[in-house]
């Protein structure tokens, strides 16, 4: 049996691997992260409303509007992926459950690839899309209701955000689904119960944990996505729920400020690795969140 | 039946089930066979091994009881498998009477030889013998054979071995009335013996509707 | 009575009309995703179709050896001999100013191509030859009307003038439209009409070969492990977390992590597919490792169970019999996370991968760049022949992703089953 | 003579192009258990399954001839196959709880097809179902806990309390105590009894003792044809049929 | 192949431990600005000389001065590019890592555009109506300042026409931005006296006050990637944008340059200084690397080739302004000194 045991840890160390990119990333951004805070309180970053790193070009002037405040930039990645997620949820959802309970197996087989190129079209499009075609559309509708929108909004980057992670949840969630024991199928079907009342009630609930999974992944690749925002949303931080204003996200900042022509010492560019860490301690607050309720799903209706 | 059973040991139990039958039949047989011919010329070393015979009858008799029961708790028999379980039971039982049948007849015996004997009514109850041993081994061979034909056969013979009984009774009244013989004993214990292979006879006949029954599921004591 | 129509009762209609709308949001849904596709797709493909073609423009060149010095080709200056043929074919341009205009009609890789063609064929060399030249992308792009000449010429590429020498050279025979192939076989170029895709190409498929290979066995022996054979407690919870965390990581960090462990401490060549593919296993598995326990758990425990009972090991209960029946499902984890790193640029930004690169690289060390990068490139260049070198590379990247998808819809079709 | 409930003429079963059944005529009386036994792919699923068109979720299923209850056409195109199985109801060969809480479970059915307006009177029906399902004092205390913490057995006449809260005509079993061990057949096959008073029960069954303790009616199937259909009785001590003979005493036919 | 890709792979995973082949070819990182230019001169180079192309990275001037300054050897790059000057900050970091000798060159200006679609009409802007439409506070008027009141460009000036101030630019982490901040911004904020005057008395508050834009959503941060801008203000003919002068040569056709102070953003008028909003765009060679990676000199020669960065070079059809003359003259004669900088 040290075949099995060489085996297991071999197996264990590839899961360890998880803490060890989770190490390597949280030293990498530790470091510089400290340099930031010299500059700028803790304080002010974590609650400061403001983000303007515009003020602090110069040394002397370092954070002293509070110009380091994330919160606007939270505000701004929450609401473009709820929106995202509002538009990816229904629509890969039901896709999933199309393509799995009530397509032919000959249309699924076609229309599932199909629907992950939408996951391969590189995000550049999707920002072009979304900046150039769907932007000016938003903006010329709200405009024949009298609503004054700017040409760049949380909205457009959004929806088409969310078309892009539609895949990402059809394709898993349909795997999911498809794992449903037809068991429970039939027995729903038996009692009387219609094709989309056995889905509602029966197999989605069964398949709740792998989808809230999918949804999971769908959810952490929409505050992880940077291009689309970056070129369709504007980057003005602004304390918002309008989805029709323009927004930044936590992603295209740190983006733009390690590919920016800044100082690569200044506050402004040790701020993207503040805020890489802020991201990385929310979304694993998240997640420790997410775990424990998955879980007491489980272990009620395994 | 040409098929045989998924479950071979089914077959073999069965198999073995009718074997004993046939041993106890066979022991049977001879039990009324030298009980006969104990009428005549009394062996009392004979009476005792007829009489000792009949404990391994009894035997057998239980064997086939268990061993039915074994079968029905281990196989659950249906349709002509149950009734090829459950026919030995009763079969083995008729048996078992005509075996009690010989015994009486063998000490019947004892009690004849003791007084002369009424030559024709002895002729009378040997060919009543022969009669109900053609019928026991003709029953024997349509339970080996599930032959029903043979079992009717045997059934209708039956009758005759009846009329043989009302024929003898009706001599040995004749004789009474018509001489006050002292041997009047003699012939009471030959009409009991006649009285003896009439019930075998009426056994055989038994048997031979299980025979029937066997093969058909139908059961000829409503009906005959 | 039984009443078996719609009148028993049951809410029937009700139900039915809830049903009918519950298979039309489907179809909706499904029918929504699948028209953004063919819009985004449609109208890429529109964009990319200038590319299949390109202009030529047939040059009479002087290669006297007067010109070119038979005995060493390589060190003449074939960018003068294409000038003054051209000037010898329109002897009335004198300003400076035009002159410039004229050159700038053979692209600057004509004086290269000659080169090329030269050593090739030394038999040209000695006369005067008639050759085709890439034409320069502005000539391409009024050939093709993507030039509004109804514009005041200050605000258009082309000059009344160049328009005037273009009409000539048409209706004398010295333009043709020919396949671009170059497209396909060469590298980069900061010149639209010469710019070619095979360097990302080479370079995405290097660094998904090695992105793959590092990702699907880590990424699954990480499923396995977690779904099989984990104890229950507080590490595994931890790797648990960590790894549905890091899939929310924004990739860019995965850069950074790149440039300090794999080029800072490992010291691996900067720019090179190598590093570039490691960088991307890292982003992608953690969806391949929740996608793998997503279908490691749709195994029936039966499966292994029984391997259990017939004395397999806990191991080769796992690998011999729910290994296989999990495999389609892993395999669409892996398409997705391969899928999202196909189209990754910003991780690539960190270990120098967005870079400009001509040379076809050969071995996964060599600086390469990636199909995304590429697009990422070429969309922020000015030259307005770029917008369809762009839409054009997004078709080689969706290819790319539609034959990786294939192969995957081929082994999935192999495997699946429903149980 | 009680006219039959359901009645079978002429059916054929085909899935693609192989047919599964051969001109089957049947009739099941009401208030009767009508067992169909016969070897594995002999049909008697597929026909147990055609009465409730469950067959239906199968794309290559088709059904012809002429299969009636109470005188309707379950395949007449004005038949609405929810009406059809809220009124024929089914019992499965594994127990199959929803993931869903006891009392959920026994509701469904009364939610779908909006049987108890009030909450009341949901709460009655359920008890009332477990109650005949004969669960109700081992589950009254624990209405909340999920279906699947039940026992087996216990599970299986949960489904039984679920199929009968829509208080069904007919109920359709397909080898509903394969799954169980004997004490908890016993109280399943019990229950069938006592279930007979209300409903018309039609169960498949492997187990030939099963069949013969609880059903009055039994069919055999071979092959895809009905051989023999008659009372129970006769059927397994004297059947007509050399093969129906084969079958039920386990010979090789 | 894949099979094949693979042990590649892995081949290459093993040799890992092994010492990395020498660097064969110059290294270039840097600005995205300097990108097309140093691209072109590096094609032309490597197809026209014996040696590998150079690899040019688009980093950003920041991201390509921190990695050209993490050390000397072949692990770090041998030239990067910028968009603005070193800053003393970079060049002590640089010393600190052991790269001493920099040699700076600078090849030339880079105009900022203040453009809109050729639909609407063209615009005469000056320094101050730019400063008073973007600001984020303008002086009211008593020498004190309000947040920024205009939300039409007629409020700014009454000769400009009634249109909504709608201004896509660089966000601020761009060169750009910081470039159009000092030039543009600063060039109106001084227009005002008592602002010129603050220069003097407290600085910090002057920089704050001139280069700070505003935030309400007239100044709209659209990201870096300039051929958006240009596709955007084609969409919307009301906007303006704020790009690199190569854009707006290769987009004439859809956008139009407004004149600041007069003066039209055109290649003549920014190569002669004239054009106000125009920034020197430069490159920094590591010393040390001369000698050790082939063909630094060589491409140090390129570029600095009258063919390449002069007025008629091909650099400036790519829409780099050249130096002048004589500036030119000084800066190759650095270069083949090989000067290091000296701050």
């Amino acid at each position: 049996m040290w075949l099995d045991r060489i085996v297991i840890v071999l197996l264990a160390a590839a899961a360890g691997m998880a803490i060890l990119v989770t190490l390597g990333i949280v030293l990498s951004l530790v470091f510089e992260t400290m340099q930031f805070f010299e500059k700028v309180p803790v304080s002010d970053f974590l609650f400061g409303l403001k983000w303007s790193p515009q003020t602090a070009i110069r040394a002397d002037q370092v954070g002293a509007e509070g110009s380091f405040g994330i919160l606007p930039l939270i505000n701004g990645t929450l609401l473009i992926s709820a929106i995202a997620m509002a538009v990816a949820t229904p629509l890969g959802l039901t896709s999933a459950v199309y393509l799995s309970e009530y397509s032919s197996k000959s249309a699924r087989a076609w229309i599932k690839p199909a629907l992950e190129i939408l996951a391969g079209i590189p995000t550049v499009v999707y920002g072009f899309f979304a900046a150039l075609t769907l932007a000016p559309f938003i903006r010329m509708t709200g405009g024949q209701f009298g609503l004054e929108i700017a040409s760049e909004s949380a909205l457009a980057a959004g929806i088409v955000m969310g078309i892009m992670i539609v895949p990402l949840i059809s394709s898993l969630s349909d795997d999911v689904i498809n794992a449903v024991p037809q068991s429970l199928r039939d027995a729903s079907l038996g009692l009387g119960a219609t094709q989309s009342e056995t889905i509602r009630r029966v197999v989605l609930p069964a398949a709740l944990p792998g989808i809230s999974g999918s949804l999971l992944l769908a959810a952490s690749r929409a505050i992880g996505e940077t291009m689309i925002v970056l070129m369709a949303a504007g980057m003005a931080a602004k304390l918002s729920l309008n989805p029709l204003d323009a927004v930044t996200t936590i992603t295209v900042q740190i983006v733009a400020l390690l590919t920016g022509d800044q100082e690569f010492d200044s506050a402004k560019t040790l701020s993207a690795f503040a805020l890489g860490l802020f991201l990385f301690v929310i979304t694993l607050c998240i997640n420790v969140v997410a775990l424990g309720i998955v879980r007491k799903y489980q272990e009620h209706y395994d | 039946m040409e098929n045989t059973h998924i479950v071979k040991k089914f077959d073999k139990n069965l198999d073995k089930l009718k074997a004993r039958i046939l041993e106890m039949g066979e022991l049977v047989l001879h039990q009324v066979e030298d009980a006969t011919a104990m009428l005549g010329a009394f062996d009392p070393v004979e009476v005792d091994r007829i009489l000792q015979l009949d404990l391994t009858v009894n035997g057998l008799h239980k064997e086939v009881h268990d061993r039915a029961e074994l079968l029905i708790t281990r196989r659950q028999p249906l349709a002509v498998d149950l009734r090829q379980t459950l026919a030995p039971i009763n079969i083995a039982g008729e048996l078992e009477r005509i075996g009690d049948h010989a015994k009486s007849t063998a000490k019947r015996g004892r009690i004849l030889c003791r007084s002369s004997t009424e030559e024709t009514v002895l002729e009378m109850i040997r060919q009543m013998s022969t009669k109900v041993q053609e019928m026991l081994f003709d029953v024997l061979i349509a339970y080996t054979n599930d032959d029903i034909e043979l079992a009717a056969k045997v059934r209708m013979q039956d009758k005759e071995v009846d009329t043989l009984n009302k024929n003898l009774v009706k001599s040995v009244i004749n004789i009474l009335d018509s001489q006050a013989s002292g041997n009047s004993e003699s012939l009471i214990q030959l009409t009991l013996v006649s009285r003896n292979f009439e019930r075998i006879g009426d056994h055989a006949c038994n048997i031979a509707r299980y025979v029937h029954q066997i093969s058909t599921g139908e059961d000829l004591k409503a009906s005959i | 009575m039984i009443d078996l129509t719609k009148k028993a009762g049951f809410g029937l209609d009700q139900r039915h009309r809830a049903e009918q709308r519950f298979q039309w949001a489907g179809k909706l849904a499904i029918a929504t995703s699948l028209l953004f596709l063919l819009v985004m797709v449609g109208s890429i493909v529109t964009d990319a179709s200038g590319v299949l073609r390109q202009t030529q423009i047939a040059v009479d060149l002087d290669l006297g050896p007067e010109n070119v010095n038979p005995s060493n080709p390589q060190a003449a200056s074939y960018g003068r001999i294409v000038k003054s043929s051209l000037r010898d074919m329109f002897p009335e341009v004198t300003r400076r100013k035009d002159k410039k205009r004229l050159y700038n009609l053979v692209s600057p890789e004509g004086s290269f191509e000659i080169a090329a063609m030269v050593t090739d064929n030394p038999a040209l060399l000695g006369s005067v030859q008639t050759l085709w030249l890439t034409a320069s992308d502005d000539l391409d792009l009024f050939l093709r009307g993507k030039v509004d000449i109804s514009l005041p010429p200050k605000q258009r590429r082309i000059s009344d003038a160049e328009i005037t020498w273009i009409k000539i050279l048409e209706d004398g025979g010295q333009l043709r439209r020919v396949a671009n192939w170059g497209f396909l076989s060469s590298g980069d170029s900061r010149e639209p009409e010469i710019a070619g895709i095979l360097s990302a190409l080479i370079g995405s498929a290097f660094s998904l070969a090695v992105c793959f290979a590092l990702s699907f066995p880590i990424g699954i022996g990480a499923a396995i492990y977690l779904e099989e054979f984990a104890p229950a407690n507080r590490i595994s919870d931890l790797i648990e977390v960590n790894i549905n965390n890091l899939a929310a990581v924004p990739s860019i960090v995965f850069g950074l992590l790149g440039l300090s462990v794999f080029l800072g401490v490992m010291g691996l060549p900067r720019s090179s597919p190598l590093v570039g593919g490691m960088v991307l296993a890292l982003m992608t598995l953690p969806t391949i490792i929740i996608a793998a326990r997503a279908a490691l758990r749709s195994v029936p425990p039966s499966f292994k169970e029984a391997a259990l009972a017939l004395g397999a090991s806990p191991v080769q209960a796992v690998f011999h019999h729910v290994f296989p029946v999990a495999m389609p499902g892993m395999l669409t984890g892996a398409i997705v996370g391969m899928a999202q790193a196909l189209g990754e640029t910003a991780p690539l930004l960190m270990i120098g991968m967005v870079a400009f690169i001509v040379d076809i690289p050969d071995s996964v060390l060599e600086p390469a760049t990636a199909l995304p990068v590429q697009i990422f490139l070429w969309a922020d260049s000015p030259e307005r022949a770029f917008t369809e070198k762009t839409a054009a590379a997004i078709i080689v990247l969706l290819i790319f992703l539609i034959c990786m998808n294939l192969i995957a819809i081929l082994l999935r079709r192999k495997l699946e089953q429903r149980f | 003579m009680v006219d039959p409930i359901i009645s079978a003429r002429g059916v054929d079963i085909f899935y693609d192009t192989k047919q599964a059944l051969f001109d089957v005529d049947l009739d099941i009386l009401p208030n009767k258990v009508t067992a169909l036994i016969g070897p594995s792919g002999c049909g008697k699923s597929t026909f147990l399954r055609a009465i409730n068109r469950m067959n239906d979720l199968i794309p290559s299923c088709r059904v012809s001839g002429s299969l009636t209850i109470d005188g309707q056409d379950i395949y007449d195109p004005a038949v609405d196959v929810v009406a059809l199985r809220a009124q024929v109801g089914m019992v499965f060969q594994k127990p199959n709880p929803f993931p869903k809480s006891i009392f959920e479970n026994v509701a469904y059915g009364l939610k779908i097809h909006k049987l108890s307006p009030s909450k009341s009177e949901l709460q009655d029906r359920v008890e009332w179902s477990l109650q005949n399902a004969g669960l109700w004092n081992e589950v009254s205390d624990r209405l909340d806990q999920p279906g699947n913490s039940l026992s087996g057995g216990q599970q299986q006449r949960l489904c039984i309390a679920r199929a009968i809260a829509v208080q069904p005509k007919v109920i359709l079993m397909d080898e509903p105590c394969s799954a169980l061990d004997p004490i908890a057949t016993a109280v399943v096959e019990d229950l069938i009894d006592s279930l007979r008073k209300e409903y018309t029960i039609v169960i498949v069954t492997h187990s030939m003792q099963q069949a013969a303790r609880i059903s009055q009616r039994t069919a055999f199937f071979h092959l895809g044809t009905l051989v023999e259909f008659g009372d129970t009785k006769t059927i397994f001590t004297t059947p007509k049929d050399e093969r129906t003979q084969n079958y039920i005493t386990g010979r090789i036919g | 192949m894949s099979i094949r890709l693979t042990t590649t792979a892995a081949v290459a995973l093993l040799t890992v431990a092994a010492p990395a082949l020498a660097r064969d070819q110059i290294n270039i990182v840097g600005s995205s600005t300097v990108f097309p230019f140093s691209t072109t001169v590096a094609e032309r180079f490597g197809k026209s000389t014996n040696f590998k192309t150079p690899v040019v990275e688009s980093t950003g001037s920041g991201g390509g001065l921190k990695l050209f300054c993490a050390g000397v050897g072949e692990k770090f790059p041998d030239i990067t590019n910028a968009s603005r000057r070193i800053k003393s900050s970079e060049v002590e970091r640089c010393a600190t890592n052991g790269v001493k000798d920099i040699v700076e060159v600078m090849i030339g200006f880079d105009g900022i555009a203040f453009a809109n679609s050729t639909q609407a009409a063209q615009m005469s802007l000056s320094l101050r109506d730019i400063f008073l439409a973007l600001a984020k506070n303008v002086p009211n008027g008593d020498g004190t300042t309000q947040p920024n009141p205009y939300s039409t460009w007629n409020q700014v000036n009454p000769e400009l026409p009634e249109v909504k101030i709608e201004v896509l630019g660089p966000p601020p982490t761009s060169g750009t931005r910081d470039a159009f901040a000092e030039l543009a911004m600063e060039g109106g904020c001084k227009s005002f006296d008592w602002i010129k005057a603050l220069k003097k008395s407290d600085k910090p508050a002057y920089k704050s006050l001139c280069h700070t834009l505003r935030e309400d959503g007239a100044y709209i941060e659209a990201g870096e990637n300039d051929n958006l801008i240009v596709q955007k203000l084609q969409a919307n003919s009301a906007a303006f944008g704020i790009f690199g002068y190569s854009f707006l040569e290769q987009n004439s056709d859809v956008v139009q340059g407004s004149t600041v102070n007069g003066v039209a953003p055109e290649f003549e008028e920014i190569a002669g200084g004239n054009y106000p909003i125009a920034r020197s765009l430069y490159f920094y060679v590591k010393k040390a690397h001369i000698g050790m990676i082939p063909g630094i000199q060589e491409f140090l020669g390129e570029f600095t080739a009258e063919d390449t960065w002069g007025d008629e070079g091909y650099l400036a059809d790519k829409g780099l302004i050249p130096l002048s003359t004589s500036e030119r003259k000084v800066w190759a004669d650095k270069i083949d000194a090989l000067i290091p900088l000296d701050m």
